[in-house]
């Protein structure tokens, strides 16, 4: 069991701030496919991942990055801080 | 090295003053305050403020400690607000202090540039006629090329 | 534009939230503070500012005024001390504000170079030992290139 | 006449912070030849001008300047504000 975080305009698509997710998603982008299927509000908040940042384990990462050993996965819009 | 993540308002006057109080060990010290701006000159209510809580902190103080690696500073302050902020409200500050003018400024931008991009807070502009997320800046990402 | 030249000391921290209280025009500032420096890590007993009344004031205006004509700012504060400082005490400090954090940083960093280097001060450091003048550094003549 | 300013060690050189001086010098230059014969202290003062900064009438200068209508010259060292 992997818990998926969403912030900002994903988690508004998505439609909840955070889910736990039964994967056997070998990287990110093999989750993100997953997700999509789930429904209409997720197919739109991963339409384009390149819009996307992720983060593992609170660390920021590449879509191409295995999910072996990850328990936290976050997905958000580029970060406007400061 | 001090980091403040918080819903609270805080007084950018009485840290700065705090901050460069009493220092005999550094010459400098810059600050940065980043307020809410009224963008469309009128009509915004608030900057609503959405942040990772645990990756917040840890993003921060990574960006500061790589900050202090790369300058000789005597000391950082970096305090981020998360919530509701109406116009003119400060969001943010960093402060940093050095031996000489060039290391605290150099080190006060490369926080703000990394603070900007690399830190989990996103900003969602409340206005009358709606809400809209801000998007992130090309230059805002451009910016982390320098360093 | 705000340019004081004064002996008394003034509250760096007020100064920096009065700057930037209520500013709905300026999403950024920045504020520098020299403060005086224990180089030889105690023995210093004050740090002693001469200046030339009349073209201080004069060119601390004509940087400012280039400083405003090069970036767009909302807002900019000069104070500079003169007369007798304890190790610690806030020589002088600049102030920024503008829309964005690079104008804000680079105006503040351009003030900076401009007034270590043309604006008429002296400084003198006063230890129990003697009295020496602070010699001018070539760096920071070669900073003003940049500009 | 002229009104002469001297700051910081070169005051502390000469003696004094100003003086009236009476000069037929054309340029900042000649001014400087005519001082240094006032005596020791102004000699030592006026040793090495590439040491020293001169202000016309309160505006940065060089030293061949001309002095034509110029009613306040200054000398100091480099300045060590902010």
């Amino acid at each position: 069991m992997i818990e998926v975080l969403y912030f900002a305009w994903v988690r508004e698509r998505v439609g909840r701030p955070r889910e736990r997710v039964e994967t056997s998603a070998a990287t990110v982008a093999g989750l993100v496919e997953e997700l999509r299927a789930r429904g209409e509000g997720h197919a739109a908040a991963f339409a384009d991942t390149a819009a996307l940042r992720v983060a593992l384990d609170q660390d920021l990462a590449e879509f191409d990055a295995p999910l072996a050993g990850v328990r936290e996965v976050a997905f958000f819009p580029p970060m406007t801080g400061g | 090295m001090h980091v403040r993540v918080q819903a609270e308002p805080f007084d950018f006057g009485a840290e700065c003053g705090a901050f460069a109080a009493g220092r005999c060990d550094a010459g400098a010290v810059v600050s940065f305050a980043g307020i809410v701006r009224d963008r469309r000159g009128g009509g915004l209510e608030a900057m609503e403020i959405e942040h990772y809580p645990g990756m917040t902190e840890r993003a921060i103080a990574g960006i500061a400690a790589e900050a202090v690696r790369r300058w000789s500073l005597a000391d950082v302050l970096v305090i981020h607000r998360h919530g509701r902020l109406p116009p003119g409200e400060v969001i943010m500050m960093v402060a940093t202090a050095a031996a000489h003018r060039a290391a605290a400024f150099a080190a006060a931008e490369f926080l703000m540039d990394y603070l900007k991009s690399r830190a989990p807070f996103w900003k969602k502009e409340i206005a009358a006629d709606g809400a809209a997320w801000v998007a992130a800046r090309d230059e805002d990402e451009a910016a982390l090329s320098r360093w």
